[in-house]
């Protein structure tokens, strides 16, 4: 087994007085695929955040690549910039155009050249299958050439990790398996990922390990073999059997 | 509606009282009975107020005072013979307004961005060094005084100008220390050294003339020099030193060098010795802020709060939405203060009450004052403008932002403040007609703007009592103006309504 | 499994200067120290300035004799102190605010209803008015309208009279009614017919609803309520009430009421200028109110008045408050332009106050302080209409 | 008459002397008086300029003529003190105040010296922090009204409306004059002179009360100066004369001798056309010479030329020339005969103190 | 056959130069209801508008229960108050009570004491079906429940013509058919009404006759059965083929 790239110990998050992640150890080793899924309001938004510290967690530890999340500034900043992220609204700057949004973090954080910058990030526009769109501005794209923007720009930083949260539920049926094939095909070549997601085919087809969140709780974890076809807790079945209804 | 696109075939044409000449009498002015007995009334009025202004003005109107004076209201006293360095200036303002038109509607490239965001920087400080006038040290004044200030501190001629000397080195040494110890190469370093090298060299033979002899040197009297020189350096190369590796110290070696070199120039020659060979050269004439009057002064007053009210808005705003309380409370507090009360109290406290606060020895001239004055309570207003736009911005914005691993500094700079400006554009333009028309205010503090040139106008002997002509014509003036800036600021407002989503 | 780097190293206690809570405590402390030396320095040089003038900042002369004389307002001799004149001038401000306020009002609704007004005559005319009064200072307005217009008017001799109200370049001069002895008896039996209206109104009232009788009954309530007074005023042996008509006598008017012209020129100055920007925010409320609510209201058989009144003006109201509490604020702040046209209002007695005494930092103290009370004042107000007109959603 | 104490000015010539020995011995080309003048004179000779407080609104005394230059007897007196300093009338920053601002502009040291028909009085002396130089002008309270009026005297305008300037002595003096006489009054305020000129004129007032010398200039600026008229009554004493700031004694004392000069020089028959003749002879009347220079070392006591005076007067006449020059009938046309403002040898009360 | 409640003749409307309603005849006689259809811009919306006088009609003559609308404000006003409106947006007063919106044209318009005018909005918000809704404000109420309330709003002022401008096209599915019933009962109650509806349902079941738009004109009309059964037109086969095919 490789060295584990993010290590959680008992990680806890409150909102004022509501426990909303309630000690979340996980392990995640280079390379790995790991899909989070389970009700709404179960914390896995709020777990995923706090690996950037997009939430602070209040007890437990965080480490990634090493490094561990504290108050300082500069592990802080560093950790960021080792970890790409992409939302359920894709959050990308209506005021760039797709070029801009993906070069401006290589440009401004890793003081990249304009060129360079550029030249990779047509690469990767290229690779998420829109180089003709790099000129346009992001309310003139469809939701998911949107979040395909947003997955590009995330590796525009080469990050060693990337953490995608329910990348696919704001978008039409048509377009989640656009992202879907630019998602599998990140994975497949090799990058580390840690996925809060519904789609269960894709979790299938790419996940190492799949975690089931319930109430701030991992309720169960295993191979997606171990997930679906022997799930051990009740709460995972039923959970289970009403999202694979649909 | 498109009509030609839904018309069909066999449509037939509009009953003629819906359409032409006299529908559109009847739809807009007849349509009904009140409307009639309206349209009578307003047209009633119409005609009494605008055959009465007609008249006046063809006929009893005294337009002379207007065109036999059209050149003190519009610079009032600044002199005549220079008065087109304010043509100049305007010139300037014009087509720097084009540019931005222009250019604004392509899409910008880089570089002309870049090109603009210099003209827009330099061209403000450009105006002011046309319209102040400016002394330029020559060489001769450089040696001098700097010599006077190194060797003979004591001669200066307002006593306590003698720190100056020690300060300036203690400076100069810092920065050049600073490059020596973060260059690499051995020329670079020697080349770091130069400056003071020179300060030296021209400076020498002065120190010796003024102390008699090549060993008059008086030790005592240098030793603060010395101390000032040797301490800047060697701090200076610590530092340097230790922020080697930092990306950054390309920039701020040179950002240091900009930022000192004028400042010194500044602390050391502003006293000249009163040797009048010596003497900085005005290069253009210098024409105090106090002079500064008429139309002339208006469009300054303005010009200048807009701008500097800008980033300190900015700031404001920023510094209200904090996360810092202090710095939150104090933002509150400056921005609720001053849109409690009048602009005229703020004016007057300039005017009174600001001189009070400040140092016996030194002055700042009225025109200044008032224009202080007028940034800080328009930067007020900007403030609470720009704090509308920040909350327009999502926070997942900045969400995203932090988690591409910008510092907080870049998440403003970057994605929050250019999206709230932009959210903001019409009240800010809204606000900049505002204060335009809020600098006649300072006519009541004693400030000669065109305003209150036009009071003075009126005194004149054949003139007297040409009160409206004088009146309307200042009205005409700031209408004309404000006007074209609402307008501006609407059309603009259409046009991003229609970039900005789609 | 281990980590390659000790997870603890970079975060020890020593590394607090990176530390974010630290970081900002600092940025805190530091800006503090700015705000600290800064206003050091400032209170410093002031108490040196002070000091060399051998001015104190004690409130205390405004209890010395103010010497001078104010036009207008209270009564004040020159023998009052300082303070008293101060609150002659507040008194002056407050009055054009409240008047300006109500009569801005009236006027910026009827402007805005007017720039919606289907009579593209009106329409144009009420635009033209509302672009050149939002376009052009209000000091400019103040000094034409004063100078311009006011003091253009006859003089005071050859003054246009209409019956007892007359006009000039002195003032607007109009009788004012002078209660006499009588005036006590008379007022008690003015509120007894009242009271005895609103009776036979209510009893009458409740028959028409409950024996579905036409009863009548503002009729029979009118009866009593004009009847009455009438009666008494005639039998009375002397009237009640005599019109107290301005008279010249003179260099003045005296009796009578009068409106000087540099309140009237004030007051109009920011009636005139604060109703175009009300009128603006009125269109721009009821532009806000959908047009398929006059439809509904329309198809229901209201007339365009009732329209008007209960289904457009309460909805663009909810929309108007915010922006015309500030449009109320600014008329308040622009008040102090009185001082152009010679009205002895806060800041021009505030200004007088000041040169006669020479106390620069207590009287824009003073003066500040007042106007913030008073934006605050405004502010309140308005905030609390706002929340109770508040439309309740889902 | 505050006569200046003697002592003083011994100590000072003492001091003076001491320090220009220690000059002597440096041998640079620092202006030897460099060392020992007032604070105020080095800087202002720093500036190159004086920075005078004047009036912008009152025909002759401050004005601004057509040309857009400053005009009037007070004007005059800073001309004067710049050609002291630099033998160039026009090395002065003309700094239109109003009657609110110009304390503040002294005492924060905006300007060097205030000459802005600014009365001498016990507050402004004592608390405000100012010195007062010479009287230059002894003026007096007035009241001016229309001559269809009828008003004779102040008593005939019992509710009368009255212009005033804000914050002036005069509307001090206007409430007692109308309080002393048992008969009321409105008083109409406001900030500017212009706008009070223009009310009165627009009949708004029944009267407009200023310093009498004020009323002759602004009655020039009326629509129709012959249909009003001043009335006899003087409501107040009114010497006016220059001021600066409290602190720098130096400083006052030149102010006061270039003032005092131009007044014996009057005395003395000294004139622009004359002066250079005479101090190119030998005049025989001592006081005559040592006002020009040729005796003692009076200059440069001030930290001065030795010749100053001779460049004042060439540049803008003797006290009597100025007068004539702004207040005279081709002026504003103040009488001055029979007035305080003759020479004390001619009744008046202009009567200077000795050059010596 | 009785007399004719709505007369038009020939009427006609122009939006500046275009030609919206390019001559209509209809009778609609007392009791009758009458759905019209047809496609959008077809001038539905125009021709039931100007039966109240939201819009003016420019040619032909209108006569409702025997006035004839003309530029006469009395006659405008009386023909209103004999006619409900029932509008697509629901158009309630957000700022009244849902009891203010019902008693408001009944005291205002009818000069009904408020007591009474109450009375009768219970009697007629129980009618349809909402009467413990009435405190409430529309911004609290379901799109279903708000257009029940603009139906008795219309009712109040006891009108003897209803006109439904596409009343259940704002709504959610669930909710067409709660307003359906409301007016179904209605028309069973004997009311005269004009629907403006693409409810195929509710004009088969409550329709009397139905008439089929287009460009402004009456293309066909005929009851239910011949229009459903046997449309003569080709513009309607096709409508109705669109319209029932969802
Ligand atoms: N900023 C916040 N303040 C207060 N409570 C919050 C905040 N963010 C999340 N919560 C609460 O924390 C709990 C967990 O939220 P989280 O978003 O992590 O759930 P989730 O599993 O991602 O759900 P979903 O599938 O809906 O995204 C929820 O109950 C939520 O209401
Ligand atoms: N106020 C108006 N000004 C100009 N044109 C209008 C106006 N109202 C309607 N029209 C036009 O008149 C035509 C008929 O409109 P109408 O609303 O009557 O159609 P409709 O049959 O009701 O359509 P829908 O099913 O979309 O409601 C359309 O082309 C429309 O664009
Ligand atoms: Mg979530
Ligand atoms: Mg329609």
């Amino acid at each position: 087994m490789s060295e584990p790239i993010i290590i959680c110990r008992d990680v806890h998050k409150w909102f004022g007085n509501f426990h909303a992640v309630r000690g979340i150890d996980m392990q995640v080793e280079k390379g790995e695929v790991v899909v989070i899924f389970g009700p709404s309001g179960s914390g896995k938004s709020t777990f995923i955040r706090t690996i950037n510290r997009l939430e602070e967690h209040q007890r437990g530890q965080i480490i990634v690549d090493g490094i561990e999340l504290t108050h300082d500034v500069r592990n802080i900043a560093a950790i960021r910039s080792e970890i790409g992220m992409v939302f359920q609204q894709f959050n990308l700057f209506p005021h760039l155009s797709v070029l801009s949004n993906v070069t401006m973090a290589p440009i401004w954080v890793r003081k990249w050249p304009k060129q360079k910058a550029e030249e990779v990030a047509m690469e990767i526009l290229t690779r998420v299958g829109i180089p003709e769109q790099a000129e346009k501005y992001p309310g003139q794209l469809s939701g998911g050439q949107q979040q395909r923007v947003a997955i590009a720009r995330a590796l525009a930083m080469q990050p060693k990790i990337m953490l995608f949260d329910e990348p696919t539920s704001a978008l039409d049926p048509e377009m989640i398996k656009e992202v879907l094939d630019v998602m599998t095909e990140l994975a497949r070549s090799g990058m580390t990922m840690l996925v809060v997601t519904h789609e269960m085919g894709f979790a299938r087809a790419v996940a190492n390990r799949m975690y089931f969140f319930d109430e701030g709780l991992v309720v169960e974890s295993g191979t997606p073999d171990d997930i679906f076809k022997n799930p051990q807790e009740d709460r995972t079945k039923l959970f289970l059997s009403q999202i694979l209804s649909h | 509606m498109s009509a030609e696109i839904k018309a069909h075939p066999g449509m037939e044409k509009p009953p003629t009282t819906s359409v032409g000449v006299l529908g559109w009498l009847h739809q807009n002015l007849f349509s009904s009975l009140l409307n009639s007995v309206l349209t009578l009334i307003s047209a009633g009025i119409l005609y009494l107020l605008g055959r009465g202004l007609v008249k006046w003005a063809l006929t009893e109107a005294r337009w002379g005072v207007i065109t036999s004076n059209i050149k003190v209201l519009a610079w009032g006293r600044y002199p005549n013979e220079e008065a087109w360095r304010l043509g100049i200036s305007l010139l300037i303002i014009l087509a720097m307004g084009l540019l931005t038109w222009a250019l604004r509607r392509g899409s910008l490239t880089q570089n002309a961005r870049r090109a603009l965001l210099t003209v827009w920087v330099l061209s403000p400080v450009a105006i002011v060094i046309l319209i102040h006038g400016i002394t330029l040290p020559t060489i001769a004044t450089i040696t001098n005084n700097l010599g006077y200030y190194i060797y003979r501190p004591e001669l200066m001629p307002l006593l306590g100008e003698a720190w100056r000397a020690s300060a300036a080195l203690l400076v100069l040494a810092f920065v050049a220390g600073l490059t020596c110890g973060s260059v690499s190469k051995r020329t670079e370093r020697l080349l770091s050294l130069a400056p003071l090298l020179a300060l030296f060299l021209f400076t020498l033979p002065l120190g010796l003339l003024a102390n008699g002899s090549l060993f008059g040197f008086d030790l005592p009297r240098l030793l603060p020099q010395t101390f000032a020189l040797l301490v800047g350096f060697f701090s200076g190369m610590t530092v340097g030193r230790a922020l080697t590796s930092i990306a950054a110290i390309r920039w701020l070696r040179i950002g240091s060098w900009v930022a000192v070199l004028p400042g010194l120039l500044i602390l050391l020659t502003t006293f000249d010795v009163g040797v009048e060979s010596v003497a900085p050269v005005e290069v253009l004439q210098i024409i105090e802020p106090n002079i500064w009057s008429g139309m002339m002064l208006t469009i300054l007053l303005a010009v200048v709060s807009i701008v500097a009210s800008f980033p300190i808005g900015v700031l404001l705003a920023l510094g209200r939405r904090s996360s810092l309380p202090v710095v939150k409370g104090f933002s509150v507090l400056f921005i609720e203060v001053v849109r409690g009360v009048p602009l005229i109290t703020i004016l007057f406290m300039a005017q009174v009450m600001l001189p009070l606060f400040l140092p016996l020895e030194l002055t700042v001239d009225r025109v200044i004052r008032a224009m202080v004055g007028m940034t800080l309570f328009t930067a007020a207003y900007l403030a609470e403008i720009v704090r509308g736009g920040l909350q327009a911005v999502r926070n997942e914005q900045v969400e995203a932002a932090r988690a591409l691993g910008l510092s907080e500094m870049l998440v403003t700079g970057l994605i929050v403040l250019p999206q709230a400006l932009r959210a903001v554009i019409p009240p800010i333009m809204g606000q900049f007609v505002s204060i335009f028309k809020d600098t006649t205010l300072v006519t009541i503090v004693g400030l000669l703007d065109l305003l209150a040139v036009g009071q003075s106008v009126i005194k004149q002997r054949e003139f007297l009592g040409a009160v409206r002509e004088v009146y309307l014509f200042a009205g005409v003036f700031y209408f004309v103006i404000s006007y074209a800036m609402s307008v501006a600021s609407r059309r603009l407002e259409r046009q991003l309504g229609v970039t900005e989503e789609s | 499994m281990k980590p390659s780097t000790n997870p603890f190293s970079g975060s020890s206690f020593w590394s607090f200067w990176r530390d974010t809570r630290f970081l900002q405590a600092l940025a805190q402390a530091i800006f503090l120290l700015l705000v600290f030396i800064a206003t050091r320095w400032l209170i410093g040089n002031l108490l040196e300035a002070l000091d060399s003038r051998g001015l104190s900042l004690s409130f205390a002369f405004l209890q010395r004799t103010a010497g001078f004389g104010i036009g207008e307002g209270l009564t004040f001799e020159r023998t009052d102190s300082f303070w008293y004149a101060y609150v002659v001038g507040v008194v002056n401000t407050l009055r054009v605010i409240v008047v300006g306020l109500g009569l801005a009002t009236i006027v910026g609704i009827f402007a805005g209803i007017a720039l919606l007004s289907p009579n593209w005559l009106l329409r144009s005319i009420v635009s033209a008015y509302v672009e050149v009064m939002r376009n052009t200072p209000l000091l400019v307005q103040l000094f034409f309208l004063y100078f311009g217009i006011i003091l253009k008017l006859p003089s005071l001799q050859e003054r246009i009279t209409f019956g007892s109200f007359s006009l000039s370049q002195r003032g607007f001069f109009f009788p004012r009614l002078e209660p006499m002895q009588s005036f006590t008896l008379w007022i008690v039996v003015v509120a007894a017919s009242l009271l005895a209206a609103i009776v036979i109104f209510r009893v009458l009232y409740q028959r028409r609803l409950l024996d579905g009788v036409e009863t009548r009954p503002g009729l029979w309530a009118l009866l009593p309520l004009l009847g009455l007074p009438a009666l008494t005023w005639l039998l009375l042996p002397e009237a009640p009430l005599s019109l107290d008509r301005p008279q010249l006598d003179g260099l003045r008017m005296v009796g009578g009421a009068q409106l000087s012209p540099e309140f009237a020129g004030i007051l109009l100055g920011l009636v005139i200028y604060t109703g175009a920007f009300i009128a603006d925010i009125v269109r721009s409320g009821i532009l806000a109110v959908p047009k398929g609510q006059t439809e509904a209201a329309t198809a229901l058989g209201l007339s365009k008045f009732e329209v008007l009144r209960l289904v457009i003006l309460p909805q663009a109201l909810r929309v108007i408050i915010p922006p015309l509490t500030n449009q109320y604020l600014n008329l308040a702040k622009n008040s102090s332009l009185a001082v152009g046209v010679g009205y002895p209002d806060l800041y021009n007695v505030s200004s007088t106050i000041f040169n006669q005494s020479g106390q620069a930092v207590q009287v824009i103290t003073l003066m500040m302080s007042t106007y913030l009370l008073i934006s605050l004042a405004i502010s309140i107000v308005m905030n609390a209409i706002n929340s109770r007109l508040k439309i309740v959603e889902r | 008459q505050p006569a200046e104490p003697e002592v003083r000015e011994v100590k000072v010539v003492e001091t003076q002397e001491v320090r220009v020995v220690e000059t002597q011995e440096v041998q640079v080309n620092v202006p030897v008086e460099l060392q020992m003048e007032s604070e105020r004179l080095a800087a202002i000779k720093a500036n190159g300029v004086l920075r005078c407080g004047v009036n912008s609104g009152v025909p002759g005394f401050g004005f601004l003529n057509e040309e857009g230059d400053f005009v009037g007897f007070d004007v005059d007196f800073c001309r004067a003190l710049a050609t002291a300093i630099f033998n160039n009338p026009d090395a002065v920053e003309f700094r239109p105040l109003t009657a609110a601002e110009r304390f503040t502009a002294l005492q924060t040291n905006e300007i060097d010296v205030l000459i802005r028909n600014t009365t001498w009085t016990f507050t402004r002396d004592v608390e405000l922090g100012t010195d007062f130089g010479p009287t230059t002008f002894y003026d007096g309270q007035g009241m001016m009204v229309r001559r269809d009026s009828g008003f004779g005297s102040l008593n005939d305008m019992d509710g009368a409306t009255v212009c005033v300037l804000s914050g002036t002595t005069t509307e001090l003096n206007l409430a007692d004059a109308f309080a002393s006489r048992g008969i009321s009054y409105t008083p109409l305020v406001f900030d500017k002179s212009d706008e009070t000129a223009a009310a009165y004129d627009q009949g708004r007032c029944d009267g407009l009360t200023s310093d009498k010398s004020q009323l002759a200039g602004l009655k020039t600026t009326l629509s129709d100066p012959a249909a009003h008229l001043i009335l006899p009554e003087t409501m107040s004493k009114e010497p006016l004369g220059p001021v600066w700031a409290h602190g720098d004694q130096q400083w006052g004392d030149m102010v006061r001798w270039v003032v005092n000069g131009l007044m014996i020089a009057e005395e003395k028959g000294i004139t622009a056309a004359n002066v250079a003749e005479k101090a190119a002879g030998a005049p025989e009347d001592p006081e005559v010479a040592r006002l020009l220079g040729l005796e003692g070392e009076y200059g440069q006591l001030l930290g001065l030329d030795p010749d100053f005076m001779v460049n004042v007067i060439s540049a803008v006449g003797n006290y009597g020339e100025i007068y004539e020059r702004h207040l005279g009938p081709d002026g504003t046309d103040i009488p001055r005969e029979g007035s305080f403002n003759a020479l004390a040898s001619d009744g008046g009360l202009i009567y200077p103190q000795p050059w010596r």
